[in-house]
């Protein structure tokens, strides 16, 4: 090989970041181009309930300052949505038309909500809370002691209630299948766990017993603005509904690049894909698990972050095998509290 | 709140950069912020060449343009991605979202954004294209996006937007469609930027005026009567101008086959004691000189405002620099004293434009107003006087016993100011010549008539260093002795004046002075400044050093120059840079 | 409207066959898009290749406006000079040596303004150069003012309210010049302007081409594509080229500007003219030492 | 008054100004240019037909695609669309792909109700021919020979005629009275049909080669009905009484149920439904499982979602449905209870492999990553196979077991033609119909000696550009679809609900006018040009370029076009018809008019 590599990372999610990172530390004179959609440079998902504590600049909310991508000479560009990845000739195409070559790429693009296809005729009147941005303009729709309706609740929405609640607003949650999701609680669990959000203060529907969620319709003037429709009649007033219905990997640009797609892309235990120049990280990729004879997602924020710096490690030469760090279980405790790696970020 | 925002517009010639700088300064003036704005653009009409547009909205009194933009609107991304880095920390970036052509890696602007900089792709060409079919008013659409990411009002532009383009026929609709797209889209954009606008401030109704566009005024206010021109960048939108208003005014004005005939005109028509003038720049001066000495000669008023550019021959006729300054002094044959004097700020440009008349009529000589492409083409907020500060008037004309036959034209007076009879006086008729002459204006090549006639087309002069009303020289900063003093001429003293303003926050005692008076020279004034400060230091925008020649001839004294030769004004750093140099001692560094 | 399908990789052939781009620069013309003057700027190195003219044996001289930029997207030896004084600067190049082919162009503030002192001078001398003049009534490269062709009424910044003044005839002032070879094109005929070129560069002697061109970025209303394509004629085919009362005839049909050629005539150069008198005072001076 | 011939009220005049070539180079730009119809293998003319709905001439658009394909309306609903990955519209930057299919179902939908079809006859040939099937293929056949003058007789195993389109398709993709209106004007010149007639070698059936004896041709278009079979291994109790699979009565194959539910007989499903296999009857039979009252429908696919050869849209409409779609899992085995009733599948996982050459994507099992999927139901449709057991003479078999046709369409066998999928194996509706005519023309040509008929451009002059650049703004016009309730709730009992309701008039103009017309050819006049680059200026893509060079490529197609940067080397201002798109921007912008359009398109001529 002549010169230093080109390493291009999509996504400037914790996998991302954090491969970005141990990638310069191990390979000094590397080129590394980190791609990202949003405006802004690494900041913390997790924390985004805080704009319901006041916190609004979003500097506030970055991991580390915009300085220290130029120290660490690693370019960061943002706004940036990749279209196609062309394997064969080892080529990102960039939406804006640009062609990015590579010697390697790791995508770690990470995953975005699921809107559940019967759902998806109603996406105009649902709002999102997966970036900085969306957070904010729920925080400004959303009046003091306004109600929320969460469709679905994994772990992502029952975080926010949580905040949602201290900060004296109301949620109702239209509990389902996804309800607590990555997490698959047998039903006398799930009950227990139910009455726990219960005694927070969050309004339970049983959406599944009651028909499902028939459609979500706008509000009449002078109510509130949003209504939340069961297959039995039943409706339900909110200021904002949000799906939470868990992630699916954002791997569109990958389709017709010939890398292995599942629902995720699929990488060997030791993150790589059926491309020798392609790897992936973080909540896009289903990593093959020997144990289980399956592909696998991990989801946490310490599993992807572990996974974005062995991402790294193994791009500069190592070659080990993904191993989860974090405990996956959830319950209640003493029936007041709900323990979940999920909520656990530091 | 305080505002300082300092907006760049980015683009090739032919894509309404220019046009976009225009609109965003009328709308933001309108809306009661003070500008300073000025323009860098290429001497292709359309064709391929860069253009920047800049402007600085405030609230509070500055004098010139910042290092560092808070905003930057690039229409074309191979221009815009060299001026990224003039956007500070957390400004924003506003640029096209989508290439038609496939580009190479790092050919999008977006490869060149720092990380603390706030990017805004806008799919400019297509919502140009959405509202209006083309992708003409992709300018229209960036404004737009602007006003909407900012909140700024929308009627002013659209207002702006109308009268701009009234006369355009079929494109004015379609510029205001664009513009509204672009404004929806920015009022949609999430903004990230650390960059706002406050009220403006509510105080004395201000214009905001060109350097050229104050020219006019001036002209106006003090009367004018008749202009001769030929066109030539940059003084081309003085003729303009007066061609809008001096028609209204019963007023008459003639473009010439070119400056020979534009200066004899104007001779022409002073020597009937008309209010003349004309404008141009260096290469015009050239073709005038021959006349001017004429104008000298014969004692005749006339005005002739000339906008210095790039030289020598054609050289950069659409950048700035300060170098004819020892041909609008010197160029003539003959020792042909005239008044040079040479604003250095629009304000001034109005200023010294109604003052020329003033001088022209009360000294009967020609008198050149010195202007740059910097300050032609630049555009403040100005104050303007209730009432034009001007004397309208100003002739010493021959009087009923100085009439008749014994009538002298040149008469040899104690202030060497000779009572003219203007042709239909009756009794004052005389002949005018451009050979030597007596006091009755018949030929006369004796030596001592040649010597005392000298004199008087000198000396008179002279009067004009104390001419009532007129700032000849002006000194800013620390009072008593400095240990360092700024001496400038023209645009570059408002570059001079923040750097002066920005080292005495530094701690450093300073003052600087401003030179209006270039010819006859305020020798004493000039002295006694440089006598006060350690170091005198002279930044001009030429490369040999015109004006610090000048001071040096002039007060005996030496003084310490900084020049460049870039065709953008001086940038204060550097100033500061070679401040901090002399100040250290440092001789290396001191160029 | 033809139909018939253009093969591209036929024309391409053809051009490059031709050997015509020899005669062009590398540097794409500058003028805004839709310019006439791209269209000369084509033709007059068809022309001189056609002519079989050395590149290297041709100066192209220009004063200053957008037309005068023309030497720089032609490879030929070219003279870029002052505003008015491309005639007088042409003049000595053909002076001095006698083998070149020399063209001069400008515009027509250039040539009838600033210019306009000099014109008469080169015609009735019989320099034996070719001026190709651009007009397109206004002056471009300072955005827009009224030039000595601007028709009456026209505004532009300079006559914001109309032009009061009527334009000149260049064609009447070229031929009672005593130009020798005289035609006008137009830019939007690039074949026949190409045609003219190549005539006028034959022509021993001062030949003057007016070419008409209309200024896409600063006049939107007269001198228009539209209106030159639906006003332009043909010079009739009875016009017989030698009758210098029948060319002033021609000249003054203004409204409908006849294409082609208008007068030739063949008169001793100003070079001959030198020749001849150095020769007489060759002959002079040898009688004298003779005597 | 003197004889007028009979128009209908939207044709359009015809032009007199047209001239035809055969230049390679002309038909070469038609291939390149017109990428639908390249694409489309009954070759429809799909700019023709989306321009007459754009001027309101639906009718008009229903004849031009009758042209190439005698079902519109059917294709209209259930084509796989290959025209429209290829549209122009849908390539990077351009935007989404125009609903060609959606508009060819307009033109059938709002075409005048008095609309009449047009046929162009040949006069009677007295030459028999036989077709065996009467699917997609053996109807585009029947109806072309019949055209061409020749008697035709349609035999089919089935009652009625239409074969996998009325027997494979559900009512809810394909309503019956469409298919039966255009399956008669298919055949209702002369074509005689003997529904419930199998050729075969059993008593009572009609043999082969009587056939031949009494035809003059005979072409096969017997299809591809057979099922794929699966040998799934039996697990659990009840796995020892079952010596296959299908023994267990919650397990079937899926394209013999669909038949059956489409003959009338009476089908159900229980449970949970596991749907194996990838394809539009994988994907039919879970959606009709649905309807059937299903608890859950999932399919189980090899490979992965992304490889499915179904439209984009089929498959979200069925996860509307709630159908679920699981990948990378081969069905290796079926649970069974003590009652032999079905209780899960065993799967193993699959990894990706490489690319097979057909264009699809391997899926390799890992060893030992077997695991049961628990279901209530078992519903095969992993694919179709040809059945040759009928044919009572030898045809030569190519490696797959499909008779082998020569260029010429005939068998081994002298006068026994094939056609469809009986010869390609499984393909597609639009396929089989392009296959089918396509038979009937080789047919044609052998029973008269020559081929009749050519194709040629033909090059008509275009006055203005027909669009603007507006349109190219428009969204892609999404149909409206059946209310979930009405589909799934109501279905067992009620009339099968249409899913896809078809655009409403607006939506059809809307839809019409995205369409690029890419069968304009837009070229500057070099001769005229004066290299002004105004087009340039205004061209709202990279698609005018000053060119130095170009290659030609052997089809007479244009490739790359080189540009130039430099001045000398500029050898004309070119538009790049691959990139055009057909906005008129360089066309109103040309000073000096050197812009041309012109309309390029096959057509077909008698030969001399």
């Amino acid at each position: 090989m002549s010169g230093p590599r080109r390493h291009v990372i999509i996504g400037t999610g914790v996998a991302g970041n954090q491969a970005a990172h141990t990638l310069r530390q191990r390979e000094p004179d590397g080129s590394i181009s980190l791609l990202t959609l949003s405006a802004l440079p690494f900041y913390n998902r997790y924390d985004l309930p805080k704009v319901f504590r006041g916190i609004h600049d979003w500097r506030g909310f970055l991991v580390d300052p915009p300085s220290h991508y130029e120290e660490q000479r690693i370019e960061l560009r943002r706004c940036t949505r990749v279209v196609n990845v062309d394997a064969q000739r080892k080529v990102v195409v960039l939406a804006h038309n640009e062609e990015l070559p590579y010697d390697t790429l790791l995508v770690a693009s990470g995953g975005r909500a699921y809107l559940p296809e019967e759902l998806s005729e109603f996406r105009d009147l649902l709002d999102g809370f997966s970036s900085f941005e969306q957070a904010m303009a729920v925080q400004r729709k959303l009046p003091q002691g306004g109600r929320v309706a969460i469709l679905g609740g994994d772990m992502i929405g029952l975080d926010l209630a949580r905040t949602l609640l201290d900060t004296g607003h109301r949620v109702v949650l239209f509990a389902g299948k996804f309800t607590f999701w990555p997490h698959t609680e047998p039903p006398d669990q799930r009950v227990k766990l139910l009455d726990v959000l219960e005694r927070m203060g969050v309004q339970i529907v049983d959406a599944e017993g009651r028909g499902g969620i028939a459609s979500i319709q706008a509000g009449a003037a002078g109510f509130a603005t949003r209504r939340v429709v069961l297959g039995d009649g039943t409706e339900f007033p909110a200021d904002v509904v949000l799906p939470s219905f868990g992630l699916v990997p954002s791997v569109e640009f990958m389709l017709g690049s010939g890398v292995a797609i599942e629902r995720g892309l699929l990488v060997s235990p030791t993150l790589r894909t059926s491309d020798a120049s392609i790897m992936a990280a973080g909540d896009v990729c289903q990593i093959w698990s020997d144990e289980h004879k399956r592909y696998r997602f991990y989801y946490g924020w310490k599993n992807v972050r572990s996974m974005g710096e062995l991402a790294a490690r193994n791009l500069t030469g190592e070659d080990e095998p993904f191993v989860p760090v974090q405990d996956e279980s959830l319950h209640e405790h003493d029936g007041t509290v709900i323990h979940s790696p999920f909520w656990e970020y530091a | 709140m305080r505002t300082d925002v300092q907006i760049a517009i980015c683009g090739s010639a032919g894509e309404g950069t220019i046009a976009a700088g225009d609109i965003l300064r009328s709308a933001l003036a309108a809306a009661g912020y003070r500008i300073i704005s000025f323009d860098a653009y290429p001497a292709e009409i359309r064709g391929f060449g860069k253009c920047v547009a800049r402007l600085r909205a405030t609230t509070e009194q500055v004098y010139s343009l910042k290092e560092k933009s808070d905003v930057l609107v690039c229409l074309n991304d191979e221009y815009g991605i060299p001026q990224v880095g003039e956007v500070r920390d957390f400004g924003a970036v506003v640029y096209e979202a989508k290439s038609i052509t496939t580009l190479a890696a790092g050919a999008h602007l977006s490869a060149h954004l720092r990380p603390a900089q706030i990017p805004y792709p806008v799919a400019i060409r297509e919502l140009s294209e959405r509202a209006t079919g083309a992708t003409r008013s992709r300018n229209l659409v960036a404004l737009g996006f602007l006003a909407g990411l900012y909140g700024l009002g929308v009627d002013p532009f659209l207002r702006i937007i109308d009268a701009k383009f009234k006369n355009k026929g079929a494109i004015a609709e379609p510029n205001r469609k664009a513009f509204v797209a672009g404004q929806q889209a920015g009022s949609q954009a999430f903004k990230l930027d650390l960059v706002s606008f406050g009220q403006p401030s509510a105080g004395q109704k201000s214009t905001i005026l060109s350097g050229n566009a104050a020219v006019v005024q001036g002209c106006l206010d003090a009367g004018i009567d008749t202009f001769f021109g030929y066109p030539i960048t940059p003084a081309t939108t003085i003729m303009e101008r007066l061609a809008v208003e001096m028609p209204r005014r019963a007023k008459r004005l003639v473009q010439t086959e070119d400056e020979i005939s534009a200066i004899a005109a104007v001779i022409g028509a002073g020597y009937t004691g008309a209010r003349a003038a004309t404008a141009t720049s260096g290469p015009g001066l050239a073709l005038m000189s021959e006349m001017l000495g004429l104008g000298t000669m014969a004692e005749v008023p006339c005005v002739i405002f000339v906008s210095q550019r790039g030289g020598p021959s054609t050289g950069i006729p659409t950048k700035t620099e300060q170098s004819d300054l020892n041909m609008a002094i010197y160029g003539s044959p003959g020792d042909a004293p005239r008044i040079v004097i040479a604003p250095t700020n629009v304000e001034g440009c109005y200023r010294c434009a109604g003052k020329a008349f003033e001088m022209a009529e009360r000294y009967q000589s020609p008198v050149i107003v010195l202007l740059d492409l910097y300050l032609s083409n630049r555009y403040e907020t100005v104050v303007m006087p209730a009432a034009p500060p001007f004397e309208v008037d100003g002739d010493r004309l021959a009087s009923k016993k100085e009439l008749g036959p014994g009538y002298r034209r040149f008469a040899l007076t104690k202030d060497g100011v000779s009572p003219r009879a203007l042709p239909g006086m009756v009794g004052g008729m005389h002949v005018v010549t451009g050979l030597e002459h007596n006091e009755m204006g018949r030929v006369n090549e004796q030596p001592d008539n040649h010597e005392a006639m000298s004199r008087k087309r000198h000396d008179k002069l002279l009067h004009a260093l104390h001419h009532p009303d007129f700032t000849q020289v002006k000194r800013f900063g620390d009072e008593g002795r400095v240990a360092i003093g700024l001496l400038a001429w023209g645009s570059t003293f408002g570059e001079c004046l923040a750097a002066m303003f920005r080292a005495r926050t530094e701690g450093v005692r300073c003052a600087a002075m401003k030179v209006v008076m270039m010819s006859p020279f305020p020798v004493e004034a000039v002295a006694e400044f440089i006598d006060q400060c350690d170091v005198v230091l002279v930044p001009e925008l030429n490369y040999q050093g015109q004006f610090a020649h000048l001071v040096q001839a002039q007060t005996g004294r030496t003084v310490r120059r900084y020049n460049r030769v870039i065709g953008a004004p001086m940038p204060v750093e550097e100033i500061q840079a070679q401040m901090r140099a002399l100040l250290a001692g440092d001789e290396r560094k001191a160029a | 409207m033809p139909t018939s399908p253009v093969y591209l990789e036929d024309k391409l052939r053809e051009v490059r066959e031709s050997g015509r781009m020899e005669y062009r620069s590398r540097s794409l013309p500058t003028w805004c898009p839709g310019c006439g003057y791209f269209s000369i700027v084509d033709g007059l190195p068809g022309a001189l290749n056609e002519a079989g003219i050395q590149p290297e044996s041709t100066v192209v001289v220009s004063g200053i406006g957008c037309s005068s930029r023309f030497p720089f997207f032609v490879n030929t030896y070219g003279f870029h000079t002052l505003h008015g004084r491309v005639l007088p600067v042409a003049t000595g190049i053909k002076t001095a040596n006698e083998a070149l082919t020399v063209i001069a162009v400008g515009g027509d503030g250039d040539g009838f303004a600033i210019g306009g002192g000099h014109l008469p001078h080169a015609a009735r001398r019989n320099v034996d150069l070719t001026y190709l003049l651009f007009d397109n009534g206004i002056y471009g490269l300072t955005k827009g003012q009224t030039s000595p062709t601007s028709a009456l009424g026209f505004r532009t910044s300079t006559s914001p309210y109309e032009n009061a003044d009527p334009p000149l005839n260049p064609l009447l002032m070229v031929l009672s010049y005593g130009a020798t070879w005289v035609g006008q094109a137009y830019a939007g005929r690039p074949q026949q302007l190409e045609a003219l070129i190549k005539q006028a560069i034959a022509h021993r002697g001062f030949s003057y081409l007016h070419i008409l061109s209309p200024c896409v970025t600063f006049d939107k209303t007269d001198r228009t594509y539209q209106n030159l394509g639906m006003h332009v004629t043909e010079v009739p085919a009875a016009h017989d080229p030698g009758d210098l009362g029948a060319a002033m005839r021609l000249a003054l049909q203004v409204q409908t500007p006849a294409l082609g050629l208008y007068y030739r005539e063949s008169r001793a150069t100003m070079g001959d003219g030198l020749n001849a008198l150095a020769e007489k005072a060759m002959g002079r001076g040898a009688r004298q030492r003779a005597a | 008054m003197s004889a007028v011939v009979e128009r209908q009220h939207d044709e359009a005049p015809v032009s007199v100004q047209a001239s035809y070539s055969e230049d390679p180079r002309d038909v070469g730009w038609v291939v390149q240019n017109i990428p639908c119809q390249a694409a489309c293998p009954a070759g429809t003319n799909v700019p023709g037909y989306i321009r007459a709905i754009a001027e309101g001439r639906h009718g008009e658009g229903y004849e031009i695609n009758r042209a190439a394909n005698v079902l519109p309306g059917v294709l209209g609903r259930i084509c796989s669309r290959p025209c429209e990955p290829a549209c122009r519209h849908g390539w990077p930057g351009n935007g989404e792909s125009v609903g060609i299919c959606d508009l060819k179902r307009s033109a059938a939908d709002l075409k005048n109700a008095g609309h009449r079809i047009t046929e162009r006859l040949y006069a009677p040939t007295g030459k028999r021919v036989a077709i065996v099937g009467a699917g997609p293929a053996g109807v585009a056949a029947a109806h072309d020979l019949s055209v061409l003058g020749h008697d035709v007789t349609v035999f089919d195993r089935e009652q009625h005629f239409g074969g996998m389109l009325r027997y494979g398709i559900p009512e809810f993709r394909l309503p019956r009275d469409i298919l039966d209106v255009e399956l008669r004007n298919a055949l209702r010149l002369g074509v005689e049909f003997r529904g419930g007639h199998p050729i075969g070698k059993a008593p009572g059936e009609t043999r082969l080669t009587e056939l031949l004896k009494t035809h003059d041709a005979v072409l096969l278009a017997a299809g591809c009905v057979a099922p794929l079979p699966l040998a799934l291994k039996l697990h659990g109790p009840g796995a020892a009484k079952m010596s296959s699979e299908t023994d267990c009565p919650d397990v079937e194959h899926g394209l013999p149920f669909l038949m059956a539910l489409h003959r009338g007989e009476k089908r159900s499903v229980r449970g949970r439904v596991a749907v194996v296999g990838a394809g539009y009857t994988a994907l039919d039979c879970a959606r009709v499982a649905m309807r059937l009252g299903a608890k859950e429908a999932t399919i189980h696919i090899r490979t992965t979602e992304e490889y499915i050869p179904v439209t984009k849209v089929e498959i979200f409409e069925a996860k509307r449905e709630s159908v679920r779609i699981k990948g990378l899992r081969a069905p290796v085995g079926i649970v069974v209870d003590e009652d032999g009733r079905l209780t899960g599948v065993r799967f193993v996982q699959n990894r990706l492999g490489a690319w097979r050459p057909d264009g699809r994507r391997q899926a390799i099992a890992i060893e030992g990553s077997e695991f049961i999927e628990p279901c209530d139901t078992l519903l095969i449709a992993i694919g179709q196979r040809t059945v040759n057991d009928f044919l009572d003479l030898a045809v030569e078999l190519d490696q797959w077991h499909n008779v082998r046709i020569g260029d010429d369409g005939m068998t081994s066998v002298r006068g026994l033609f094939a056609a469809g999928d009986y010869v390609t194996g499984p393909t597609t509706v639009v396929e089989a119909v392009g296959r089918g005519r396509q038979a009937a023309q080789r047919v044609d040509a052998w029973l008269m000696g020559k081929s009749r008929r050519k194709r040629v451009v033909q090059i008509t002059p275009v006055q203005a550009p027909l669009r603007e650049r507006a349109y190219d703004f428009i969204a892609r016009q999404q149909m409206r679809t059946a209310p979930l309730q009405e589909r799934i709730a109501k279905g067992r009992d009620a009339q099968p609900c249409e899913v896809e309701l078809g655009l409403d008039g607006e939506q059809t103009a809307q839809e019409a006018r995205r369409c690029y017309l890419c069968n304009l050819k837009y070229q500057i006049d070099i001769d005229r040009c004066i290299y002004c680059r105004a087009c340039i200026e205004v061209a709202p893509r990279n698609c005018i370029l000053l060119v130095e060079g170009v290659e030609v490529r052997s089809d007479g197609s244009y490739g790359r076009l080189q540009e130039a940067r430099d001045w000398n080397r500029v050898g004309a201002i070119w538009i790049d018809n691959n990139e055009c798109i057909r906005c008129g921007a360089c066309y109103r912008a040309c000073p000096v008019d050197c812009i041309t359009i012109t309309r390029n398109e096959f057509v077909e001529v008698d030969t001399p």
